[in-house]
């Protein structure tokens, strides 16, 4: 820590007559940076998912004492969802901590975009469980990157995958229009070219409708569907935009069951304002969705019984807050392997990019952690950084999410062209030279 | 003071009337100005007299007549093709750039004569550079005929109101005008800046052989300074000739005292 | 450092600069925004070139062509080209009235006028029919005199392009200037000074070349001066002060003149300029000091109290350090912070950074005044002089400074003290003569070849320095015999900062008595300060809470004379405050702001008598002269107040 | 009191002109970009207090460095030439893009000539610079309305710029070379053979441009055209009765100032994000840039750099010190804070001082010249 | 048929969200008609006001007020939230800024907006919150011409009916109340006004109260239309085009103005759009404005700008 900080922590401490836990005590703690974002028009969204983040740290400390006795170090910082703020957040908090952050998680694309280069070079990984980039999936060209449990083209793939089964096979998809309405940013832009391909291979009629940032006027658009009446909506929005979809949907009278929002437009917050008029509406599950599991008893005997908690205790076990805690657990298993090679210390951010390189979390283990039923086995390699891709889907009864079908998985053999092309264009891009997953051990 | 060099009419204004939404400011106004004259042009509040000259520098466009400056005759034209023409002007109520310093101000009024481009500004060397020195040294020396030296850095918002006139007459005299229009120069000044002011623009018109056209509602002084006086009412020109004239017509002493009452 | 040496004329003078610092700069004038500058071998060829113009145009050696006008550099050049021509410079006061010019152009017979500009020009055209020598007149600044007539008046300018010309073409002009230049010798008169005189009609005091260089070279010496230093041409070019200090040692120096933008710039000009070395009168340091507290009082309060806590450090310690003299560690420390924070700022914003000698003279500086510019730092010095001695008859040498003493006599000069008590000296730079004045020459010569200052003054019996009394004739006795010397008294009276002038009465009566004009400056900031209203200047000078001010003031003059022994029974005994400020266009003060005694009281006769027959007010009216020329009357009804003696006994109670 | 000028007098225009005619001014410049080139450089080589990490300069010079640049094309339309502009962000994104897309080369069919423009990569430097003359172009394009619509009007009609271009970028793929996510990667910042990567080099690189165009900037300011857009923003009527054409004066304004902000524009995307999005240029971005020359103060070059370190750096603060303090609070309560304080400040500074840091900057620098006189 | 259809629906649909873009720029038309400040924060006032009201009624209804009572319970902490603020910001902001110039005022107002959308949302939370106090769903008139009729949105409607009688409101507050009349007098010339003895503080209390209770009936449609959330507070940019297309000063304007901008971004999106890319509403609007100025520079029912010298 920056001697400044530490001087100016005493004197507050002093200042104040509050004791706080000496500094000293720094060296044996694992420091993980959180960027969120609690202000601005996504905040609806991205507290939840900080909430469960955090929670499963403090759950880590208190209940564990630390992953192996190494405490969780904790320090976030408000992006308001804006590029350069998540730099200089990124910037900021990088070194922090006796061994600087262990990764990070940006949550927003456009960050993750901004970052991508600079994680290389200070070496620290960035993990974006489901988002980011999804040609980062390939190890070989971004060794820092890890969309873990799916990206934005398994997304699209398995959502085509649950319209087909809905219509009775794949070959029905045929001739049938299917419209994407997508928050018009890299974000919302990542499952279209993945989407063309699979039009092309299945004969659907695919329409991609752009909604302008942050999505609070959508009229346009719905009536513009309502016209051209697709088969299938997909709903690739963030914060208000899906609420305002469903909404605009009700309006023209769309029906909500036609439409399938990604798992990032399938949480509380996104159906809860349209009332009754989201009561149908389906979206992608990254694998878990709402409810509660047994690690939600630990948060709440372990933190919230403690007053530890960061939000009310009504909204644990919410899809976002979920979300947070299945991202903060994958952290932690990471560095957790990563001390098997390295020790039981204080980890750089280049030895936790080894444990999630080798992240192998079994059903039993996934048990043992108490995500029984959130999810399926992990495995992370150096060609595969998305480590499985498999989703559900659920649908809002006006109440609660239900699951509503079984597992699919994406179609590897259709996306790895794709992902193999653009990165190789990024590795040109960037002069860089790929390395060899196959002579890695 | 000067008698005009020859009876060449520098400016002719044939029967220029114009209106402001059905008011009308000047009706069939015919005048003109002699080179090297002080011409002095009187009347009445709303006579019609700063129209005359928003009509002569084409800050208005009058409905109908024409205007015939240095042999061209047009019936209207733009600011800054009177300004390139050569006839400057100063304000009643005084336009100086409020944010720029006296020095920047009068500057300005070398705009016309600057030769150089923004490419050559930006180097600010060479030939941009010498330039702007040619400038800055007609400038000081407007600054040294106008005897202020002295506030040549002071922003002209500071200024008093008499030092404000004077920067504006010098910003006109930068142009290196051959017309200077002077809108009221000496109003609201105490009799001292006024004998200043008087001696300024005998001094421009003997000096620099400038034609000058001013509005004054000093009688005195208009009888001292000029050597023909035109006077509108009404927007009607009721009397042109030498002021001695002038002051003898029935008709300007019928529409002062009518105002007076 | 450059002295005079074998050089015994102007021009070889400059030559010699040409030679030996052709690149330094010789003179700056503020003019078209920038300071002009030209180089010693600059000057020397457009001096060349002028001379030649003025030769063309007909001047001769021993002709005068008087100089008209502010510290210009070309009206410099003006006298230097005259000297190469072996004619004689007069320099005259740009404020003289067209009367007084026309007397002393009159009577130095000017051939030529070289004048400022317009105003200058017109004022001299218009007295020309009194004047049938004069040939020509030439101008520094053409604005306005495009029409004149060409035979009567030129540009300088074109002169010097015209005489560059010739130069250029005419080997016979080359060769003649050069002869001119060589024949020059010592005793050539190099300049004839026009005296302002307190009393009567100026005086020519001729100098000669040889005389004014030794002198300066002198003085050059005694203060280091050299041709890296820099002055401020500000003082009126026809007194003595400015042809001395500025114009004559810069030639001997070799140091760099500059020359106002205007008279209105002159405080921002010598800030810019900063100059070396310094000359006012203790009215220019007076009004200084007055501003600069004036200002002050404005500051915030914390901004006064340190302000005030430092100028106190600087009386504690500021002499000593200026002085070299030993001083306590915490004063010295002190003394460096205050140098940080007030004295430097101060000296700075004055202008005063760089000087390295500064002198006051020509009436005695207050000491509280001389005390506060030495203490923040300021080299002021002291000196006695006069035209007829040009300048210098004692100054105060570095590290021996009291402020009522004007110094030992200066390098070279002999000072003694004649039985009258007059003061009377022999320099090396004392003049010729009164030109076309035998008579007044003699009068003002001992047999000796001593001149007589027309001072009273004594040895210092502690220093040896010369004390300056007053004016010999003006010494009078009262009645009872005491002795009375108004001038000393006056200066006393005129060191508090309320009191503007004072003039004082008492030769040949029973008692002293006193007419007093008010500070404007200072008393209206202190009506602002006290709530104390009023309307006019009279108004203001009659206000009881006025009088009793200058009461006290009167007062402390009156408890100070008890310890003179010679003078504790010349006390104030009565005293009024005029109702109007004295005025040169009055004729109450003369060009240089000294008092008419004489005219004073033939003008205030009334107040005179109301003084000393006991009456507690008298009635005036005087005629007075206003800005614009116009004259008018002013009449009001004076008060007059009674003054305590104080006899020696309570002075030394007061004392103890 | 630490001016002490007497003796600095002016012997040519030259020095009377310049742009730091008083030696103090000179030496505090000096020692500060000998601190910038110099200092900062050495400190950051041997990771020395503050510079113990990268932050400082990524997260804190770096974008200050541009957008001081960017608020000085801001300050010259809006301060300068008195045309307020709401759409700098979009001229940002235009140099970003433009320099982009002639970077890795432009290559536009056209079909129905049979043909196509093509226009081989060009080298980072020509990019970025080109990339500002298209902004500047554009900027010509989008100042024509200027002659007719005047003040809050033409604010909200530069909206229509911002607005636009923000929706061209996203929407157009051949601007982004058909990045399948619209996000792109600037390239390696080759100068001339010298590989920019470090943060120090980029700091440096920045520095250099910054300082050189702020330069060439104040040199305009205070040439006849920087006169001329002053006049034109004091009193238009009386500047056109004295010859300067509006048109030329305004549309130079635009240019200028689009130029610049281009280029800063092209540096953000280039040196600072390195792979960007529309958003990082979006109306946000035009307010932010508002802000600094409006709290740095119109009509002042120094000022954009003031008002840049205020608006960059104060939300940081405000970020930092509760953390710092040790302060319990949430994040969500500090964001909220935060954006009270900062609001409150900026109406604070503006009913204090509505010119601006640098009327408070120059206000104290003649209290120090005259010190210690209050006047 | 289907065409026309599809046309009208559009059409009506533009209309209708115009006239809900109107209901938020006739607060900035008010404060710039009576003080010549362009107030940037008017979006942040509706956030405010919405967030105030929608808080207030989910507090009493789960206290078991009844909902009418709740609504009008809410309605009137809104009301004296939005007064509170009229007078924070006159006492603080715009009264120590008189006689600066626009762009300082409007500068202000944006620090305005920051504080605004900072304590609105830490003390009534950032969550979003639905707010139902309008029907949202849709009718769908003359089926048997056109088929599947055409969609109105009930929203719409009452969003319009309620701009109809906001803006009769204000008229009758203008031209009937001494207030009313007061406020023209100052927005005619300040000085003046001050010089015959109206309370110009007092007077801009009323007209950001007024504006504060316009941005207040906007959040209820609004909130209806989103749930209360902060990117209400991005309605300002949308209504800007609105007032310039209709003038700064005018009130009709300003409806009017909404109407074009409504009808003319959705024709364009839905028609247009597709052809070139989707998405151009946003900006849209704004080049419809811009195109406006070059005709009218002070908007279609802005007040003429007339120059002298």
């Amino acid at each position: 820590m920056p001697s400044i900080a530490c001087n100016a922590l005493i004197l507050a401490t002093v200042a104040s007559g509050v004791v706080v836990s000496a500094p000293a005590a720094a060296q044996n703690e694992q420091f993980i940076p959180i960027l969120s974002y609690r202000t601005g028009p996504y905040a609806v969204n991205g507290a939840p998912y900080a909430n469960g983040v955090v929670d499963y740290y403090n759950l880590i400390n208190e209940r564990d004492g630390g992953i192996n006795g190494v405490k969780i170090l904790v320090e976030e910082c408000e992006t308001g969802y804006a590029t350069d703020k998540g730099v200089e957040c990124y910037e900021r908090l990088k070194s922090k901590g006796p061994t600087g952050a262990a990764f990070i998680n940006p949550l927003s694309t456009g960050i993750t975009f901004a970052l991508t280069e600079k994680t290389a070079t200070d070496k620290i990984p960035i993990i974006t469980m489901g988002y980011g980039r999804a040609d980062s999936k390939n190890g070989a060209v971004f060794p820092y990157n890890f969309p873990l449990l799916g990206t934005y083209w398994s997304a699209a793939d398995i959502a085509i995958q649950h319209v087909a089964k809905e219509l009775g096979g794949f070959d029905k998809l045929k001739g049938k229009k299917i419209s994407l309405l997508y928050h018009d940013s890299p974000y919302g832009k990542e499952p279209i070219p993945m989407l063309q391909v699979l039009a092309q291979k299945y004969g659907f009629e695919f329409t991609p409708i752009p909604v302008t940032h942050p999505g609070v006027e959508q009229k346009s658009q719905w009536l513009a569907i309502r016209q051209n009446r697709p088969d299938y909506v997909l709903v690739w929005g963030w914060g208000v935009m899906n609420s305002t979809a469903v909404k605009e949907a009700a309006a023209v009278a769309y029906p909500r069951e036609k439409m399938i929002g990604v798992w990032w437009s399938g949480a509380e917050p996104d159906v809860t304002p349209a009332g009754d008029q989201a009561i149908g509406y389906k979206s992608l599950m990254l694998q878990h969705g709402a409810g509660k599991f047994p690690v939600h008893a630990d948060i709440e005997k372990y933190v919230y019984a403690k007053g530890k908690g960061s939000t009310d205790s009504g909204k644990v076990g919410e899809v976002l807050y979920n979300r947070g805690v299945v991202n903060a657990m994958l952290g932690v298993e990471a560095i957790r392997k990563a001390q098997e090679k390295f020790g039981q210390k204080p980890l750089t951010g280049e030895q936790v990019r080894w444990g999630l390189e080798n992240l192998n979390l079994s059903e039993a283990r996934i048990k043992e952690l108490g995500f029984d039923g959130m999810l399926k086995p992990i495995k992370i390699s150096c060609s595969d950084h998305e480590g499985t891709r498999d989703g559900r889907v659920q649908q809002w009864d006006g109440k609660s999410w239900k699951i509503i079908s079984d597992w699919y998985t994406a179609d590897e053999p259709l996306i790895d062209p794709l992902v193999r092309d653009v990165s190789a264009k990024y590795a040109a891009d960037k002069k860089a030279q790929p390395r060899e997953c196959s002579k890695e051990s | 003071m000067r008698a005009p060099d020859t009876n060449e009419i520098l400016l002719q204004v044939e029967a220029v009337a114009l209106s402001f939404g059905g008011v009308r400011a000047l009706k069939d106004v015919s005048f003109n100005i002699r080179k090297g004259e002080i011409r002095a042009i009187i009347g009445p509040n709303g006579a019609g007299k700063t129209s005359m000259l928003n009509v002569v520098n084409g800050f208005y466009h009058p409905d109908h007549g024409t205007i015939t400056f240095k042999g061209r005759t047009r019936d209207k034209m733009q600011p800054f093709e009177a300004a390139r023409g050569g006839i400057a002007r100063t304000f009643q109520n005084v336009a100086l750039f409020k944010g720029m310093s006296a020095l920047d101000n009068i500057m300005a009024g070398r705009t016309l004569k600057v030769r150089r481009g923004l490419l050559w500004q930006v180097l600010r060397y060479g030939p941009a550079l010498r330039e702007e020195l040619e400038h800055r040294h007609r400038v000081e020396e407007i600054i040294d005929f106008l005897e202020i030296e002295a506030i040549r850095k002071v922003p002209v918002g500071r200024l008093p109101y008499g030092l404000q006139k004077r920067v504006e007459l010098g910003r006109a005299l930068a142009m290196e005008p051959e017309l200077l229009l002077l809108d009221e120069p000496m109003a609201g000044m105490n009799l001292e800046e006024k004998e200043d002011m008087s001696r300024f623009i005998v001094d421009v018109n003997n000096q620099y052989g400038t034609t000058i056209a001013l509005i004054e509602h000093d009688m005195a002084v208009v009888m001292d300074l000029s050597e023909s006086v035109a006077v509108l009412d009404h927007g009607v020109k009721i009397a042109d000739g030498t002021p001695d004239e002038v002051k003898n017509s029935q008709a300007v002493i019928e529409a002062y005292l009518g105002v007076a009452h | 450092m450059p002295g005079g040496g074998s050089f015994d004329t102007f021009p070889k003078l400059l030559l010699r600069n040409a030679a030996q610092f052709g690149t330094h700069p010789a003179f700056r004038h503020k003019d078209l925004g920038i300071w002009q500058s030209w180089t010693w071998a600059q000057v020397a060829e457009i001096v060349r070139a002028y001379a030649a113009g003025l030769h063309r145009l007909g001047l001769q050696p021993g002709d005068t062509i008087a100089v008209v006008g502010a510290n210009r550099p070309k009206l410099y050049w003006t006298m230097m080209a005259a000297q190469m021509l072996r004619a004689i410079p007069v320099p005259v006061y740009a404020e003289a009235v067209a009367d007084e010019l026309a007397f002393v152009l009159a009577h130095a017979e000017a051939k030529l006028v070289a004048a400022q500009d317009q105003e200058q020009v017109d004022k001299v055209l218009s007295v020309s029919d009194r004047l049938p020598q004069l040939d020509k007149v030439v101008y520094d600044e053409p604005r306005g005199l495009d029409g004149y007539d060409r035979s009567r008046s030129i540009a300088i300018g074109n002169i010097i392009e015209e005489g560059r010309a010739a130069l250029a073409t005419d080997i016979a002009l080359r060769k003649s200037i050069d002869d001119f230049v060589q024949a020059g010798n010592g005793s050539d008169v190099a300049v004839i000074l026009y005296t302002s005189g307190t009393t009567g009609a100026s005086k020519g005091v001729t100098l000669s070349s040889r005389g004014c260089i030794d002198a300066a070279t002198d003085t050059t010496r005694f203060d280091g001066l050299t041709h890296e230093d820099v002055v401020l041409a500000y003082l009126p070019l026809a007194w003595v002060g400015d042809h001395y200090l500025n114009y004559v040692q810069g030639l001997v120096a070799g140091f760099c003149t500059a020359c106002p933008e205007s008279s209105d710039t002159i405080e921002q000009d010598r800030h810019e300029i900063g100059p070396t070395f310094y000359f006012a009168p203790p009215r220019g340091f007076e009004a200084m000091l007055t501003r600069l507290m004036i200002r002050m009082e404005d500051a915030s309060p914390v901004k006064r109290r340190m302000f005030n806590y430092f100028l106190d450090v600087a009386r504690l310690h500021g002499e000593q350090v200026l002085t070299g003299r030993p001083v306590p560690l915490s004063g010295r420390l002190l003394y460096a912070l205050g140098r940080l924070l007030v004295y430097e700022p101060l000296k700075n914003v004055l202008g005063l950074s760089r000087v390295r000698v500064a002198y006051t003279a020509g009436e005695a500086i207050g000491p509280d005044l001389f005390a506060f510019f030495r203490s923040i730092g300021l080299n002021l010095k002291q000196l006695y002089g006069q035209t007829e001695a040009f300048l210098y008859v004692t100054c105060q040498p570095d590290g021996a400074i009291y402020s009522d003493t004007v110094g030992p006599a200066a390098p070279n000069v002999d000072v003694r003290i004649a039985e009258s008590g007059e003061v009377q000296f022999r320099s090396p730079g004392m003049f010729v003569g009164y030109f076309k004045d035998q008579a007044k020459t003699a009068e003002a010569m001992t047999p000796d070849g001593y001149v007589k200052t027309g001072d009273a003054g004594i040895f210092d019996e502690k220093t040896g320095h010369l004390k300056i009394i007053d004016r010999a004739k003006d010494v009078g006795r009262l009645n009872g015999g005491t002795m009375f010397a108004p001038k000393y008294l006056e200066n006393k009276l005129k060191f508090f900062p309320n009191i503007k002038e004072a003039i004082t009465f008492g030769d040949s009566r029973e008692f002293v008595c006193a007419m007093l004009n008010i500070d404007p400056i200072a008393v209206t900031n202190w009506a602002e300060r006290n709530n104390v209203a009023y309307g006019s200047y009279q108004e203001l000078a009659g206000h009881p809470l006025v009088y009793d001010m200058v009461a006290n003031d009167v007062a402390a003059v009156n408890r100070s004379l008890v310890e003179e022994k010679v003078l504790a029974g010349a006390q104030i005994r009565r005293f009024l405050i005029l109702h109007k400020e004295l005025d040169a266009d009055d004729g109450e003060l003369t060009r240089t702001q000294k008092v008419r005694r004489r005219i004073i009281a033939e003008r205030y006769a009334p107040l005179l008598a109301a003084l000393y027959d006991g009456s507690y007010e008298a009635d005036i009216s005087t005629e007075v002269t206003f800005e614009d020329g116009r004259k008018g009357t002013i009449a009001a009804r004076v008060k007059i107040r009674d003054m305590q003696a104080i006899g020696a006994a309570e002075s030394l109670e007061k004392a103890a | 009191m630490l001016y002490r000028e007497a003796g600095q007098f002016k012997t040519t225009y030259v020095e009377d002109m310049a742009i730091f005619p008083i030696r103090q001014d000179r030496i505090a410049l000096a020692v500060l970009l000998g601190i910038a080139f110099i200092g900062v450089p050495l400190l950051a080589t041997f990771h020395i207090w503050p510079f113990g990490s990268d932050y400082l300069l990524w997260a804190i010079l770096l974008p200050f460095l541009i957008l001081a640049l960017a608020a000085i094309g801001t300050n010259i339309l809006v301060g300068y030439c008195g045309q307020i502009s709401l759409g700098s962000g979009a001229f940002m994104a235009i140099g970003a893009y433009s320099a982009y897309k002639l970077v890795t080369g432009v290559h536009i069919p056209l079909a129905w000539l049979g043909c196509a423009i093509s226009i081989p990569p060009l080298s980072v430097l020509a990019s970025i610079l080109l990339g500002g003359l298209i902004a500047a172009g554009v900027g010509i394009l989008f100042g024509i309305p200027s002659l007719r619509i005047k003040g809050l009007y033409l604010a909200v009609a530069t909206l229509a710029a911002q607005f636009f271009f923000d929706w061209a970028f996203l929407r157009i793929p051949w601007f982004t070379n058909y990045a399948p996510s619209g996000s792109v990667n600037a390239p390696e910042l080759n100068f001339f053979g010298l590989i920019v990567q470090s943060p120090i080099e980029r700091y440096l690189l920045c520095l250099l441009l910054v300082t050189l165009m702020a330069l060439l900037a104040k040199n305009l300011v205070r040439g006849n055209l920087g006169r001329q857009w002053m006049a034109i923003r004091d009193m238009d009527i009386a500047a056109e009765l004295i010859g300067i054409r509006p048109l030329y004066a305004k549309l130079t304004a635009f240019a200028v100032s689009s130029f610049i902000i281009g280029v800063a524009g092209a540096l953000w995307a280039f040196v600072y994000l390195g792979s960007w999005e529309p958003l990082a240029f979006s109306i946000d971005r035009s307010l932010q840039l508002l802000f600094m020359v409006i709290i740095g103060g119109l009509g002042s070059i120094m000022g954009s750099f003031v008002g840049a370190a205020f608006i960059l750096i104060v939300p940081i603060m405000l970020n930092l010190i509760p953390a710092e303090l040790g302060v319990p609070l949430s994040t969500e309560t500090i964001a909220h804070f935060e954006f009270i304080i900062f609001g409150s400040l900026i109406c604070y500074l503006l009913i204090k001082e509505p010119h601006g840091f640098a009327r408070l900057i120059s206000i104290g620098k003649e209290k120090l010249r005259l010190w210690p006189f209050p006047y | 048929m289907i065409a026309l259809g599809q046309f009208l629906e559009v059409l009506i649909g533009g209309l209708m969200s115009g006239v809900l873009y109107s209901l938020v720029a006739l607060g900035f038309v008010l404060i710039f008609k009576a003080s010549g400040v362009f107030n940037f924060a008017q979006g942040a006032m509706v956030l405010l006001a919405g967030l105030a009201l929608v808080r207030a009624l989910d507090l009493l209804v789960a206290n078991g007020f009844p909902l009418w009572a709740a609504i009008v319970l809410g309605i009137a902490f809104a009301a004296a939230i939005m007064a509170t603020t009229a007078w924070l910001i006159e006492r603080f902001v715009i009264g120590p800024l008189v006689n600066q110039d626009g762009l300082t005022l409007f500068m202000s107002t944006i620090g305005v907006t920051f504080v605004i959308e900072g304590a609105a949302e830490m003390i009534f939370g950032s969550d979003v919150y639905p707010l139902r106090l309008f029907p949202t769903d849709a009718w769908f008139v003359l089926e048997d011409v056109f088929p599947g009729g055409i969609l109105v949105n009930k929203l719409d409607v009452w969003g319009a009916l309620i701009a109809g009688i906001l803006v009769a409101g204000l008229a009758i507050f203008f031209q009937r109340t001494k207030t009313g009349r007061a406020l023209r007098a100052v927005a005619d010339d300040h000085l003046a006004a001050h010089s015959v003895g109206i309370p110009i503080g007092w007077i801009w209390f009323v007209v950001w109260l007024a504006a504060g209770l316009v941005a207040l009936v906007a959040a209820t449609v609004w909130g209806t239309k989103l749930g209360v959330q902060f990117s209400i507070t991005f309605l300002a940019l949308k209504a800007l085009p609105v007032l310039i297309i209709g003038g700064l000063t005018s009130i009709p304007g300003a409806i009017a103005g909404g109407l074009i901008v409504g009808a003319g971004e959705k024709i364009a999106e839905v028609y247009l759009g597709p052809s070139i890319g989707g998405g151009i509403e946003y900006w849209f609007a704004y080049v419809l404005a811009l195109a406006v100025l070059l005709v009218r520079p002070q908007g279609l029912f802005g007040e003429r700008i007339i120059e002298r010298v």
